[in-house]
C-alpha cells in the first residue's frame, strides 16, 4: 500500500521541469558522510486488507470494556460515548484541518473552539478557557506556571489526594520551571484545609482534586479559602461528568480549573489522545498558555472567529511565550463540546446523578460481600475504595480469571493501601453487573 | 452568519437519553453541590448534527484540497487508519489494564518504537510526548539531567538555537530553566557556522536544530556542527518535524543527534483535527536512554511486553499513561503500509516541493538560490515593493482559487516569507492548479491590486478584524450580555503569523 | 462544473492495494478472458476522497437542513444507528451461517417482527420485501395465492385504486397480473363512497388504499369501505407509507386491512441514502399466513430462533436471503428508542404538520378544507393563475431560501399541488423559517416574479433542461467521445413531478 | 431516548396557533371504531447507552467472518471493504438525502450515480445501466419483464446453474408477469449449449450466470449465441469481482447484463441491503426499469445531471410503467462506485486473479485432505464444489465446532449433492487459513 500519487509519467515531466535526470540528484546538498545506505530494515509493506488483518489480530490481544466487565477508572472512565460524537469528528473538514491560522479558511473549526471554550467556562464557572492542553495532568503544570508567574513565588503545593499522575507530571515540569513542589496528605481520605493552609504560606498556587483521587469529595470551598488567606492561587483539578451536581470551582473561589476531559466525549484508547482543559478567571487571561479563540468581525460587521491574544504565544513571543505548545488537542475537545452539547444541563445532572446512585448501591453491596469502603465517613461521587483483605493486585488478577476487572489496585501509588481497590462505577454499569462484581469479590476477596 | 450552538438551543431541548434506575439518590452535601446548572446547549440530536455539519462545511481540510501549510506537512489521511482506531481493541482499552489484558496495544507501542528507532538511527525511544513541542520540553529535561547526573548542570546553561528556529524551540528552552543564545543563518541558509563557534563552550548545554531546517534547506555543514557541539561536551536537539524530507535518506542519529522527536500528525500521517491530537515521541542516544519518562514499554525475555517503571534515574512522566495511543495506531499502520518503501514517501515530498519551486521561483523571490527538501520559502518582497501586495495579500487572494494558503511570516529571517510544502500524496494537476494560481495572483498584483487587497472574496467571511479581536477579548458567549461587536468601530487588519 | 471522477483518473493511478502470493496463477481459457480493461477510474486515494467530499458537498440531506418532501417522510436519522449497524456481528454475518452461529440475528428479526404486527395490528409478518412497491406487489401476490388457493383467481381480476394513489400502486396491480379499477376523491378528500360501490363485486380482488391518503387525510368512511369490500370478498392492502401518521393512534388491521407493508425508511428512519436502501415488511392477516414468502423467521419451541422453509402454500422467494438485514438492525433500533411512545411520535408529526398549515392556509389554495395528518397538500393555483408563478417556481425558490422543496404536482388529483411533510424530528423554530420563506415567495411573486422564475439563484447549477437531457439520453461518460452538451440548443424546462 | 425536538412550551404554541386546545383534537377525523385503545404493547424505551448495550449483547450471538474462519459464498462474499467506502457513506449530505427529485439540490448524488452507471456499463460491456435494483436477485425478474414485452414471448429459460435464489424469484414473479419458466439441467457443473438452445425456442430470453453458482466458468459466448439464435435475449448474470479477469457481457452476445453487487462495496451484513445492478443494450434503453440519470446543462450551459427517461417510471407512467420500484439501493450502489474507483482496473484485476489462484490452491489442498472437486474438467473462478464423502451439513456442524466455517452444503438447493460442499475462496483468505480449512475437513470428513 502507498499512498503516492505520482505515476511514473509525471515524475519524468517533473524532474525535467526541475533540470534534473534523477531524484537521487535533488538530494545533492546531504553530505555524503551523513546518508544513509540501503534499505531501512523494517517489514515489507502490507497492503490495506492485510494491514486490517493484522491490527485486529493485536487488537484482540487487548481485554476492552465492551468484552470485559470492568470497574477500571482511576483518571479515565467507560463513560458512555454518543454516536453523534464519531459522526461529528468524521467529518473530513475538521478531521483534516489543522490550527485555524486562516480564519477565513477555518471559521467552522473556530467557532466549534468558542463554543467549547463556553462549555468549559460554563462548566467550571470561569471567564477564559484556551483551545485544550494535551491532558489532564499537563494542564497541571501549566497552571503552575501561570502561578509562579503570577505570584512571583516559587512553591507548588499538591494534595497527595490529587491523581498521582498529575502530581508526578508536574515533579517532573518542576526543575525546569524553578518549582519546588510540597504534598499534603489526606486525612481519612481527604484533605485538611488547617494542613492545607500550612502548607501554602509563600506559595504560588495549592492543587486538589474534586472529587479526589479516591473518589471522596474534598470540602473544596475549605481549601481554596485556605489557598485565597494565603495569597496563591486555588486551583481545582475537577471532572467535567461530576459539574451537574457539583458546584463550579469558579463558584467557591479558585482562580484556576484544570481538569482532564476523557469523560467528556473521548473514548478510553488506552489513555489517549484526550484533551486537557483549563481554565481561568479574567485576571489570569494574559497567562493563559496555548490558543485562545475571540469573537470579532469582518469590514462589513460581520461576525466571525479568530485566534487571538497572541501575543502570550510561542510563535509571537518565542522564549518570553506563556507556553511551548503548538499543536493541541482539538479533535478531541471537540468531541468533548459534542459530547456536552448532547448531554446538556438536565443530561449532565442525570450522568451525575446516576453515577453517584450506583456507586452508592456498589458500596453497599460490596460491603456486604466483605469488601468494606475504605473511607466510610466519606461522601464519594461515581468511585470509591474498598479494601480486599489482600493484595489487590492479587484479587484484580482472580477476579479477570473470572472475567471481572474489579478495579484500581491502589497499592500501585499508595504506601500502606495495598489491599485496597478504586472502584469505578459509570452510568454504563448496571445493578446486574455490580451484583456480579460483588459476587466476584466475595469469591476472591480475604 | 452561523448561528452559535448556544443561539440555537430552547429551555428543555435535549439530545441525551441516560439509563435511569430506581435507586436510592445520595445527597451533595450543601455547600458542595451544584447551585446553578451550566448553560450548556440544549438542542435535540437533528439540530445538534445539523449545526456541526453546517460548521464543517465553512471549515477546509485537506479532504477539501491543496493545503501546503509550511512545516505542517498536511499529507492525506488515509482512511484506514481511522478504521483501526475505531476497533474496539483499541478503543475501549483502558489504560490501567492489566499487561496481560493489553498484549497487543504493548506490542504496537513497542513496535512502533522499534521503527521509529530505525527510522531516526538512534536507538532509545519513548512514546510518551504529547506532540513536538513537548518533545523539545522533555529532550531538554534530559539534557538537564544528563548533566546533572554529570555534575555539569549549574555550568551548562545555555541552548543554542538558530534564528530560522520555530517558536517552540525558544519556548521550549525557557520552560526546561535554560537560556537562550542564537545563531545567525549565513547566505546559502545554512547555519552561520562562524558565528556558532563563537557560541559554544563549555557553558553550553546543546543545540536545537531542524535539518532539514525551516527553510526547507538541509545545513550542508551539519558534520562540521556535530563536531562543534560534541567537541565542546554539548548535546545535540533534532526537530524531528521536517523528517518527512529525508525518511530513508538520512538519520538525524547518524547526523550526530542525542535526542529528536518525531511528529506523529506530519510525518507519518495523524489527522491534525483543526489544531490536535498530535504525538511527539523522542528518540535518544544510549547515553541518555536511562532519563527516559516512566513507565518504558518493554519486550520481556518470555516474549510478552509490558511497562518498566524501574528506572531510576528517569526524569519522570511528562503526560498521563504512556502517550497519545490512538495516535500510535494510526502512525503504525501508515508505517506498515510503506515499509522500507518509505524512501519513496520522502522522495515523493522532496519531489513535488521542488517541482512547484522551478514553477513559481520566477513569480516570487527566492531568498536562497539551491534545490530544496519538502518545502521552500518565496518571498513576495518585489511584488510588495512594486504593487503593495504583501504575502498577507497573496495568501488571502489564494483562498478564492480555492486552496489553503501557506504558511506566511515564517520563518522570521525571511521578509514577505510563503513557505510552502506540498507533501507526498499530492498529485501533479493540483501542483499544476496551485501554480497557475499563484502566477495568476503575480499578474493580478500588476494589474488588479484591489482585488488581491480586498480578498478573499468567496469565502464565508471577509479579513477579520485581529485587532479587534485581542483588544476585545470575547473569548466565550456571554448569554444575554453578549456584546455586539458588529457596533464598535474598526480597527485595522494586522498580518498574521502562522 | 465538478470533473467526473473519471475525468480525473490518470493512467496507472490506483488507491488500492491488494494481498499477493507467491502462487501458481490460473489461465482463464481464451475466449472466456477479459480482452481490454474496463475503464474504471484511475486516482490515488487522496483524491477518491477528495471527489466525493466535493460531491457531497453538492447535495442536500436532512443533515444540511429542512426536508418537506411529502411522501417520503425525511425524519432525522439518529446516528446511534449508524453505530448499530456497524458492529461486527451485524456487519460481517453471512446469510447462509448456520442458524446456531446467528441466534442474535435472527431474533432481532423475530423482535422486529412482533413489534410490526403489534403497531400494524396484524398477526402474520415477512420482513423480506425490499421496499414499499416490492412490499406492494408481494402483498398482491399473496392477493393472487389466496384466491387461487379457493380457487376465484380467474373470476377476481381487479383491484381497486382511488385516483390519489401513489403511481406504485396502479404499477403494481399490472406486475401482479391483476387490472386496475379507477375509484374517485369526494369533495372532502375522501374515497368516493358512491362512485366505489358501483365498482366493487364479484370481479374484484381487492383495494389498495392509503390512509391517511397522499392529501395527508384520514379517510372517515373507513369503516363504510371495509364493508363494502370485505362484503364482496374481496382483500384490503394498506399502502402503509403514511403510518407515521397513525402509530399507536390507528392500526391498519383494526381498520379491516388484510395485508399492510411499512416503509422502514419512512416511519422507522432508515436513512434514505440518496435514494434508498428502504424494506417494506409485510404485516397480513392470518388467512394470508400461510401465503407469505420463504424462509420465515421463527421462535422455537425451544426458545431458539430459526428460518422455516416448511410452508407449502408460500408464495415463494421475493428476494434474496431474510430481507435487507442492516435495514432492520436501524429500524429495530429507532423502534426501541420509543417503545410504547411510537404514539408520540406520531402525534408530534401530525401536529407539526397542522401548525404548518395553520400558517401557510392564507397564503396558499387548501384543497380540503381540514385538519391535516402528518403532511397536506397546497396549491399554487391562484398564484398560477394571477402572478404566473408555478408550483415548481415556488420549489425552485424555496432552494434560494435554504430548504429542499415539498413533493410537487403529486397528488395528481391537485393541480398545481405541493405537498409538506415535515415529520415530528424539527424544531418549531425550522418550520417558522420554513413559514416565513413560503409566504416571502407569495409577495416575491407579486412584486418580483423574475426571482421566483428564475430561481434558484443559489444552487451549483440553475434549473437543468430535462428535455434535452431525455432527448439525447446521455446515460454514461463517452470517454474520448463524450459529447459535449453545452454547444446544443436548449429545449424548454419540462415541469417534473416527485 | 426520544428525538423529539418540540418543548411543552412549543407544544402549547403551536395548538394555539392551530386553534385547538390539544393534540387529541387533531385526530378528530379517525372514527372511533378504528382507534386503537391504550398503550402499545411493546418494550419500554431505551436510553442511548442502553440501545447499544442491548444490540450489542445481540450482535454477539451471531458467528461472524471476522471472528470465524469461514468459506461461504454462494451469493454473498467476504470481500475486503475499503476504509474509504465508510468515509463516503456516512457523509450525511448522501446518507440522509433521498431520490434526486429537485437536480439543483442533489447535483452530489446525480452526478454519482452517472458515474455508477458508468462504472456498470465499463464492467458489463453495456449501453445502458440503472441507478441500481434491489438485488441480484430481483433483477434477473427486471431482465424478464424487458424480455418479455421486448420479445412479446412468454416463456423464460433458466440455466440450473443459475443461484437457486434467482431462479426461486423469478419463479415468485413468474405468474403476475405471465411467464412459464423452464430450467435447463447442468451436464458435470455448466450448462450445455445444445441442450439451452433447444430450450430457448420461441423464449423471451435465457438467463445462465457466469461464473455459475458452482464456481465453473460457463462456455458463456456459447449459450449467448444459442439466445441469439432463438431471437430471445441473452442474460448473463454476473460476479462484479471477476469482470478483472473475465470478459464483459456485452463482448460476447448479451442483450442484458445483471447481477448481485454485494461483492463490490458491500459488506455481508446477514444478506442485505446489498445492491442488484442491470445494464442493457441500447435497443433497450426506455424498457429500464428504475432510475436513470442524464447528463444535460442549465441555460447558462452548465453541465448538469438530473433524473431521466422518466416516462418509463411509475410516477408518471403508473399502470403502463417499466416497474414499480421507488426506493432503490443508492447508498449501496454509491458504495460499489467508491470500491470500483478504490480497485481501479489493475485492482480490479488483482483481486480476480489472486481469488482465482488461492481458489486453485485451496481445491489441491483440499483435494489432498480427501475433498476430491465435484466438476474436476471445469476451471474455477473463486469458488468451488467439493464431495466431503458424507452429509456436508454435518460437515459443516462439525468443522465449525473447530472454529472453521467450510462452506455451503449444496443439498440444500440440490438433489444429489448431499454430499457436496461450495467452498469460497476470497483475497482476504490467506495460504495459512486456508491449510487450516484442509487440515478440519481431513479430520471431519469422510
Ligand atoms: C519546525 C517545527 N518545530 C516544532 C514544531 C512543534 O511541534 P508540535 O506542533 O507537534 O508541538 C512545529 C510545528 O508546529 C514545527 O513546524
Ligand atoms: C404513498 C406511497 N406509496 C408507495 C410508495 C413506494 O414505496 P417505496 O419507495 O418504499 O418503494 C411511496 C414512496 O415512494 C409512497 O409515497
Amino acid at each position: 500500500m502507498s499512498h503516492l500519487s505520482l505515476t511514473d509519467a509525471d515524475r519524468e515531466e517533473m524532474l525535467a521541469a526541475i533540470g534534473v535526470s534523477s531524484i537521487e540528484e535533488l538530494f545533492a546538498d546531504i553530505p555524503e558522510g551523513v546518508r544513509f545506505q540501503g534499505r531501512l530494515d523494517l517489514e515489507p509493506a502490507l497492503s490495506e486488507p492485510e494491514l486490517v488483518a493484522h491490527l485486529e489480530e493485536l487488537a484482540a490481544r487487548n481485554a476492552h470494556t465492551a468484552g470485559e466487565l470492568s470497574f477500571l477508572g482511576a483518571g479515565v472512565y467507560d463513560h458512555y460515548v454518543p454516536a453523534v460524537v464519531d459522526a461529528v469528528l468524521q467529518r473530513g473538514e475538521f478531521l483534516t484541518a489543522y490550527t485555524p491560522y486562516q480564519p477565513e479558511m477555518s471559521q467552522g473549526v473556530l467557532q466549534t473552539i468558542f463554543e467549547y471554550q463556553t462549555a468549559i467556562c460554563e462548566l467550571t464557572g470561569m471567564d477564559v478557557s484556551n483551545a485544550s492542553g494535551y491532558d489532564g495532568t499537563t494542564v497541571a503544570a501549566d497552571a503552575c506556571f501561570i502561578a509562579k508567574h503570577a505570584t512571583g513565588r516559587s512553591k507548588v503545593v499538591l494534595a497527595e489526594t490529587l491523581n498521582p499522575q498529575v502530581r508526578q507530571v508536574v515533579k517532573t515540569y518542576a526543575p525546569g520551571f524553578g518549582l519546588e513542589v510540597v504534598e499534603v496528605p489526606h486525612r481519612g481520605g481527604t484533605t485538611d484545609p488547617d494542613e492545607l493552609a500550612a502548607a501554602v504560606e509563600d506559595a504560588a498556587c495549592a492543587i486538589f482534586q474534586q472529587p479526589n483521587f479516591f473518589g471522596c469529595l474534598e470540602p473544596a470551598p475549605d481549601l481554596a479559602a485556605a489557598a485565597n488567606d494565603a495569597d496563591a492561587l486555588a486551583v481545582a483539578h475537577v471532572d467535567p461528568v461530576s459539574l451537574g451536581v457539583l458546584e463550579a470551582p469558579g463558584n467557591y473561589g479558585c482562580a484556576i480549573a484544570i481538569g482532564e476531559g476523557q469523560g467528556a466525549g473521548n473514548f478510553q484508547s488506552f489513555g489517549g489522545p484526550h484533551y486537557g482543559f483549563i481554565a481561568a478567571r479574567s485576571d489570569y487571561t494574559r497567562r493563559m498558555p496555548g490558543r485562545i479563540v475571540g469573537e470579532t468581525t469582518d469590514a462589513a460587521g460581520k461576525r466571525g472567529y479568530v485566534l487571538t491574544l497572541q501575543t502570550r504565544e510561542q510563535h509571537i513571543r518565542r522564549e518570553k511565550a506563556t507556553s511551548n505548545i503548538t499543536t493541541n488537542q482539538t479533535l478531541l475537545a471537540l468531541a468533548g463540546l459534542v459530547h456536552l452539547s448532547w448531554l446538556g444541563p438536565q443530561g449532565l445532572k442525570e450522568v451525575g446523578e446516576t453515577c453517584m446512585a450506583l456507586a452508592e448501591h456498589a458500596k453497599g453491596l460490596l460491603a456486604a460481600a466483605g469488601a468494606e469502603p475504605l473511607f466510610p465517613d466519606r461522601t464519594t461521587f461515581k468511585e470509591f475504595a474498598v479494601r480486599v483483605g489482600r493484595n489487590a493486585r492479587e484479587v484484580v488478577r482472580e477476579a479477570r480469571a473470572r472475567g471481572v476487572h474489579p478495579g484500581y489496585a491502589l497499592g500501585r501509588d499508595y504506601e500502606g493501601l495495598d489491599d485496597a481497590l478504586l472502584v469505578a462505577v459509570t452510568e454504563k454499569r448496571t445493578p446486574a453487573e455490580i451484583r456480579r462484581l460483588a459476587e466476584v469479590l466475595a469469591e476472591v476477596g480475604s | 452568519m452561523t448561528k452559535l450552538i448556544y443561539e440555537r438551543s430552547s429551555p428543555g431541548r435535549r439530545a441525551s437519553s441516560l439509563p435511569r434506575h430506581d435507586l436510592l439518590a445520595v445527597d451533595v452535601p450543601g455547600e458542595l453541590a451544584r447551585e446553578r446548572p451550566p448553560r450548556l446547549p440544549e438542542v435535540a440530536e437533528p439540530e445538534l448534527v445539523r449545526h456541526f455539519t453546517e460548521l464543517s462545511t465553512r471549515n477546509f481540510g485537506i479532504d477539501t484540497g491543496f493545503y501546503p501549510l509550511g512545516s505542517c506537512t498536511m499529507k492525506h489521511n488515509p482512511r484506514v487508519n481511522e478504521r483501526a482506531v475505531g476497533i474496539p481493541g483499541f478503543r475501549d482499552l483502558h489504560p490501567l489494564q492489566e499487561e496481560e489484558g493489553a498484549q497487543g496495544a504493548l506490542e504496537l507501542m513497542w513496535r512502533l518504537q522499534e521503527i521509529l528507532a530505525e527510522v531516526s538511527g538512534l536507538p532509545g525511544v519513548s512514546l510518551q510526548p504529547a506532540a513536538g513541542s513537548q518533545g523539545e520540553l522533555t529532550g531538554l529535561m534530559l539534557f538537564r539531567a544528563y548533566f546533572a547526573d554529570r555534575g555539569e548542570l549549574e555550568q551548562r546553561r545555555e541552548i543554542v538555537i538558530p534564528d530560522t528556529a520555530h517558536g517552540t524551540n525558544p519556548a521550549s528552552v525557557t520552560m526546561a530553566g535554560f537560556e537562550l543564545v542564537g545563531v545567525q543563518t549565513d547566505p546559502r541558509g545554512n547555519v552561520d557556522v562562524d558565528d556558532l563557534r563563537g557560541k559554544v563552550g563549555a557553558q553550553t548545554a546543546g543545540l536545537m536544530l531542524t535539518n532539514p531546517s525551516t527553510l526547507g534547506l538541509f545545513d550542508e555543514n551539519i558534520e562540521e556542527i556535530e563536531r562543534i557541539f560534541h567537541g565542546a561536551g554539548a548535546l545535540m536537539y533534532y526537530d524531528g518535524a521536517n523528517l518527512n524530507a529525508v525518511c530513508g535518506i538520512s538519520r538525524p542519529g547518524d547526523m550526530g543527534f542525542d535526542v529528536v522527536h518525531i511528529n506523529l500528525h506530519k510525518t507519518f500521517s495523524q489527522p491534525h483535527g483543526g489544531g490536535g491530537p498530535g504525538g511527539g515521541p523522542i528518540a535518544v542516544a544510549a547515553a541518555l536512554e536511562p532519563f527516559l519518562p516512566l513507565p518504558a514499554v518493554v519486550r520481556r525475555d518470555d516474549g510478552s511486553f509490558g511497562l518498566d517503571f524501574d528506572r531510576p534515574k528517569s526524569i519522570g512522566k511528562v503526560r498521563g499513561f504512556t502517550g497519545p495511543f490512538g495516535v500510535f495506531v494510526r502512525s503504525y499502520a501508515y508505517i506498515r503500509a510503506y515499509g522500507p518503501g518509505l524512501r519513496e514517501m520522502s522522495e515523493a515530498a522532496v519531489l513535488n516541493a521542488n517541482y512547484l519551486l522551478a514553477r513559481l521561483r520566477d513569480g516570487y523571490d527566492l531568498p536562497f538560490d539551491r534545490l530544496c527538501m519538502h518545502e521552500f520559502v518565496l518571498s513576495a518582497r518585489t511584488l510588495k515593493k512594486e504593487h503593495g501586495v504583501s504575502a498577507l495579500d497573496v495568501a488571502k487572494r489564494l483562498m478564492d482559487y480555492g486552496f489553503h494558503p501557506p504558511t506566511i511570516y515564517f520563518p522570521l529571517v525571511v521578509p514577505e516569507a510563503l513557505m510552502i510544502e506540498p507533501t507526498e500524496t499530492e498529485p501533479k494537476e493540483r501542483l499544476d492548479e496551485f501554480c497557475e494560481a499563484m502566477l495568476a495572483i503575480v499578474r493580478e498584483a500588476a494589474e488588479d491590486p484591489d482585488v488581491v487587497h480586498g480578498a478573499p472574496h468567496t469565502r464565508p467571511v471577509g479579513r477579520l478584524d485581529e485587532v479587534k479581536a485581542a483588544r476585545r477579548a470575547v473569548v466565550r458567549y456571554g448569554f444575554e450580555e453578549h456584546p455586539d461587536l458588529a457596533d464598535e468601530p474598526a480597527a485595522a487588519v494586522a498580518p498574521q503569523g502562522a
